[in-house]
């Protein structure tokens, strides 16, 4: 069984266009989802543009605060619902404190969408296992979305999501609407509890296994911190799923986002452009232990 | 003293009283040496020590672990010393084999004495006070003094002042101090207009390859003031501001720890005359503090230590 | 026209436990000194980094005036001694590359010198001023100029 | 179209007249360096001297630092403003085989997928008028690279230098619809046609230093991680950025604003992948150590460039060996392994 992943092929962009040029958006909401994490709703200020925008599920752009500068995050929406976009930023340097700063009514910049993206169409008819640590559901929620959004092309659904403490669990909204829904498994897992988490504890991988999801017509989707990855790969790998049933994002320092720049070269592969959605399959091919 | 060298660096090996020998093989580029930096025995045939040895290789025992032979020639002794009583090396992990010099040649001024490309020259000797240069079917004599980098002249320590062995004899310093600092003096009697614009136009050359900061033994910082970016002190790209701010920092920086070795200037691709900002903080660090840099192995560190009785009178 | 709606305006490190409380001192005791300088207390003159007198008139400041304790009198020892080797050498670099000493002035002024500050700030203005503006760091094509 | 030829003291007329209709760029010395600067409507003299510049001609297509937008924030926020370079045509004078070659090669990335707006207008702008090198550099090692010091066909018009005469000669159409149009120009008789043979032809034997690139891509597959062959050659490096900034094909960049107040600009600089920042996120930094750096940057233009493009990203301009505080040889290294 193969899932075949594309590789982004520009056609985003319109003939003509300076691609380096951002669209200014406004900020509509911000949703403070752990002490370093935040997701902000945004949209067009222009009718138009809104209009001609599309994505796919796991491409990502490039985000600025205009005289700080520009970072790269998924849209973490899905493109079934383009009321408005969404992003989450956790807080590391200098660019995304920038962010947090922002408020409701505030203006970025945004180009793209950029890189490829979940391959929906081979996926549908199949069992999902969604695998997220952290702020890595911020990718996987929009897939997630998109697919609850088509519902019946695909079989049964499993989301397993972990974080370091209940305090550090992000879309705690959509972990709660997933639960009531009964056409999701939902599980939700934090390294370590506090006094009012009644939930499971336990680090995800072995909460994976317990689970056991069958990798008879599976394909598993995993985002996360890249130790939460190795060790999920490893679960995986003794569930039985082969490694091109399992698919994952790269993440590496980007900056132009369109494949020039050169930081997010790993052998020959820009992750900007000829990812960040990889198979396990893929990602042996071209890269070896270290880089 | 090539010999010698070689002699003393295969015995430290063979003893294992060193893990490296960190010293100077023949360049790939015609006349120039490069830094042989090797832990094999059969390298040691390489190792050379001529008028061609301009790299200060004082750089590299910060980065390479282990114990080192190393070779220096007066000005890097100083800067191993300078990098000691910062406690950036240790003492006991080098030997130290100097090599006593006459000054370096700057290929640069041989190519301008000989009105040709070095590229043209077969090959060159020293004897005596002059360089012979063999050229395609001709010969040319160049005085030595004429072609050596202008800080050889401001050198007072062309001995190296620490080492475990002496490569060589004693070499005395050549008392042309007044002809090292021409430039300077005649640069400071420029109007400060006139100086301003000389920086401006030399820093709008800048590339901010860094070069200057990489190879110099006195910027050892764990990560530099350049590459902090919260708070972002220097842009990363270069306006000729930021670069001359970036550039007049970093020589305050290393003031008091910079040995006059000249390396900022003689890497730097575009030509920036970085060593006139250098030299002019080592006369400034003499005069005010009485201080030469590596020069008393037991002295502090200029700025991490104060007399009550500094010089003051610019002060309100 | 513009010259002689110029003018001066400088900053001033001050030192929290010696020259800021002097600076203080001259505001409680009612006595003028120009409005042109706008104060910026740090813990010690020691603090003061040669990068911010050189950022400050990168950002187009006329001159900057960096003052603490008497030498001896220093909250932390040796803070205002160690400072004073910096600007030693930081004041002869800047001359050296062309920068006007005028525009950068050190000072030891204490708690209890409320009118020295005021002397201090006034001459340093008034140096600033024959200097004229703080033109250094613009770029003329950019700018115009 | 056959060879036409000029006087080398016409030079300043043929100059002349191109730069009625062109801003031409040649050689020249700026504050101590040799530079490609805008032509003072005078000297032709750089014949005489003229072996290369430092800084390679990339920097005319894709500047140090570019400015690609301002952005202001007014009363219905922000305002963005492209900041294009000019449509005015210009013409390259003099450059070198190995560097017209390099735009042949950086051409590939900038055109891929994503267009880049600021290179290729400069790029459509441009006339490159090539001079073959009859003297080549010790460090110059093109021949291995399947480049001729002497001839090129990455340019519009070459010219030859024939101790006399400049022996010119249109090789795309737009060097000839040019040349077509040029008053001063003589055909070239067959004698210097051979003279120009063998100029080339002792230029490309007077090159010595060589790469060796016979099964590279194999070799370098295999060497990749034997770790202690990249610590050995990386030993001495300085990391510092010369041979990245004075590469003509490395291409690699950062972006960057720059803000007074309420509007500023978003600047793309030349960055390095030599620096340990390049790669280097909040939480790790996949390339921490010097030896992994230089591995990337070989590997980059020696293995990944030639997989997504086709051509190795190397002119054997030599640029790097020379510039080097330490003298990193590429030919060592590439030979090496």
């Amino acid at each position: 069984m193969m899932v075949a992943v594309e590789k982004d092929k520009g056609d985003s962009l319109m003939e003509g266009d300076n691609v380096y040029i951002p669209h200014v958006m406004k900020i509509e909401k911000v949703i403070e989802e752990t002490q370093n994490i935040k997701t902000f709703h945004f949209n067009f200020k222009d009718e138009t543009q809104k209009a001609q925008f599309g994505f796919k599920s796991g491409q990502f752009a490039e985000y600025s605060v205009f005289g700080v500068g520009e970072a790269t995050f998924c849209i973490s929406s899905s493109p079934t619902r383009m009321d408005h976009l969404e992003f989450s930023v956790m807080r590391v340097g200098k660019v995304t404190q920038a962010i947090h700063e922002l408020q409701e009514g505030d203006e970025i910049g945004f180009r793209g969408p950029y890189g490829n993206w979940f391959p929906l169409d081979s996926i549908q008819g199949k069992n999902l296992v969604f695998v997220g640590g952290g702020i890595g559901l911020a990718p996987l929620r929009s897939l997630i979305w998109n697919v609850l959004d088509n519902r019946d092309i695909y079989k049964d659904i499993v989301i397993l999501y972990g974080a370091r403490s209940p305090a550090d669990l992000s879309f705690k909204y959509d972990l709660e609407a997933w639960d009531k829904d009964d056409r999701v498994n939902m599980y939700t897992t934090v390294d370590r509890g506090d006094e009012s988490w009644t939930g499971r504890v336990g680090l995800i991988p072995p909460v994976l296994e317990e689970i056991g999801p069958s990798p008879e017509n599976t394909v598993a989707i995993t985002c996360g911190p890249p130790i939460m990855i190795k060790f999920t790969l490893q679960s995986l790998e003794k569930l039985g799923f082969t490694h091109d049933q399992i698919i994952t994002t790269l993440e590496m320092r980007m900056k132009c986002g369109i494949g020039k720049c050169g930081r997010c070269n790993i052998g020959n592969i820009y992750v900007c452009k000829d990812g960040p959605v990889f198979t396990y399959a893929q990602i042996r091919s071209f890269l070896s232990a270290e880089f | 003293m090539e010999n010698r060298l070689k002699e003393e660096a295969r015995k430290l090996l063979k003893e294992g009283k060193v893990d490296y020998i960190v010293g100077y093989g023949n360049g790939t580029v015609k006349f120039r040496t490069s830094p042989l930096i090797t832990n094999k025995e059969e390298d040691i045939e390489s190792l050379v020590i001529n008028p061609f040895i301009a790299n200060n290789l004082s750089r590299y025992p910060t980065e390479i672990k282990g114990k080192l032979g190393i070779v220096v020639k007066g000005c890097d002794s100083r800067s191993l010393v300078s990098l000691m009583q910062d406690n950036k090396v240790n003492r006991d992990d080098m030997v130290i084999l100097g090599v006593p010099c006459e000054g370096v040649v700057d290929i640069k001024k041989l190519g301008e004495q000989i009105g040709a490309d070095i590229d043209q020259a077969k090959e060159i000797d020293k004897e005596g006070d002059n360089l012979i240069v063999q050229m395609d079917g001709s010969k040319k004599t160049v005085p030595f003094r004429d072609v050596i980098f202008d800080k050889c002249f401001g050198c007072e320590y062309p001995t190296p002042l620490e080492y475990d062995i002496l490569l060589g004899s004693e070499v005395s310093p050549r008392i042309e101090i007044e002809k090292s600092l021409k430039k300077i003096k005649e640069f400071e009697d420029t109007d400060a207009p006139e100086r301003w614009r000389y920086w401006k136009e030399q820093f709008s050359k800048c590339i901010r390859c860094y070069a200057c900061r990489n190879v110099c033994p006195a910027c050892f910082c764990e990560r530099c003031f350049v590459d902090v970016n919260i708070p972002q002190w220097i842009t990363t790209y270069g306006s000729w501001q930021d670069n001359l701010v970036f550039q007049l920092i970093r020589t305050l920086h290393v003031a008091g720890r910079c040995s006059d070795c000249g390396e900022c200037e003689r890497s730097c691709p575009v030509g920036i005359p970085l060593r006139s900002l250098q030299r002019k903080m080592v006369e400034e660090v003499k005069g005010l503090f009485n201080h030469e840099t590596g020069v008393d192995k037991d002295a502090f560190p200029v700025f991490t230590h104060y007399e009550a009785t500094d010089p003051e009178e610019f002060i309100k | 026209m513009e010259e002689t709606k110029w003018e001066p305006k400088v900053v001033g490190f001050l030192c929290h436990w010696c020259s800021y409380a002097g600076a203080d001192l001259t505001g409680s005791a009612r006595m003028e000194y120009p409005h042109n300088i706008r104060i910026i207390r740090v813990p010690c003159s020691g603090r003061i980094d040669p990068m911010f007198i050189l950022r400050a008139l990168q950002n187009g400041l006329d001159g900057v005036l960096v003052s603490g304790c008497h030498p001896g009198d220093c909250h932390y020892q040796s803070g205002n001694f160690h400072a004073r080797r910096k600007f030693a050498v930081t004041r002869k670099l800047l001359e050296y590359v062309g920068i006007e000493p005028e525009r950068v002035q050190f000072s030891w002024v204490a708690a209890s010198e409320g009118p020295k500050m005021a002397q201090v700030v006034k001459e340093f203005v008034e140096g600033v001023r024959k200097v004229g503006p703080n033109r250094l760091f613009k770029d003329e094509i950019r700018d115009g100029e | 179209m056959g060879y036409k030829r000029i006087k080398k003291d016409q030079l300043n007329a043929f100059l002349r007249e191109l730069s009625k209709d062109y801003a031409v760029v040649l050689p020249s010395r700026s504050g101590g360096q040799v530079v490609f600067g805008p032509w003072d409507g005078e000297n032709t003299d750089f014949l005489d001297w003229y072996k290369n510049t430092v800084i390679p001609p990339k920097a005319l297509f894709f500047p140090p630092v570019e400015e690609m937008f301002r952005f202001r924030k007014g009363e219905e926020g922000y305002e963005i403003e492209e900041l294009m370079p000019d449509k005015g045509q210009q013409i390259i004078f003099g450059i070198r085989p190995c560097d017209a070659r390099a735009l042949k090669i950086i051409d590939m990335l900038f055109a891929d997928t994503y267009r880049d707006p600021y290179y290729l207008r400069r790029r459509e702008n441009s006339l490159l008028i090539g001079l073959g090198c009859n003297e080549p550099c010790d460090t110059c090692f093109c021949a291995s690279l399947d480049i001729s010091p002497g001839q090129s066909e990455d340019v519009d018009i070459l010219c030859t230098d024939t101790g006399e005469d400049l022996l010119i000669e249109a090789i795309s159409d737009k060097g000839g619809n040019l040349l077509s149009r040029m008053s001063g120009l003589s055909d070239a008789g067959s004698e210097e046609e051979s003279k120009a043979r063998e100029l080339r032809k002792s230029a490309k034997e007077r090159i010595t230093r060589e790469i060796n690139l016979s099964g590279l891509q194999e070799r370098m597959r295999s060497n990749f991680e034997n770790r202690a062959y990249w610590e050995k050659v990386s030993k001495k490096c300085m990391a510092c950025g010369i041979c990245t900034y004075v590469c003509p094909t490395c291409h690699c960049f950062d972006i960057n604003d720059e803000n007074r107040k309420k509007e500023g600009k978003r600047v793309r600089n030349w960055d390095s992948c030599k620096f340990p920042l390049f790669t280097r996120m909040p939480m790790e930094n996949p390339r921490h150590e010097k030896w992994r750096r230089m591995r990337q940057r070989y590997h980059h233009k020696f293995e990944y460039y030639p997989m997504n493009f086709g051509a190795i990203a190397c002119t054997g301009c030599g640029r790097c060996i020379r510039e080097c505080p330490v003298n990193v040889d590429v030919t060592e290294i590439i030979g090496g392994i």
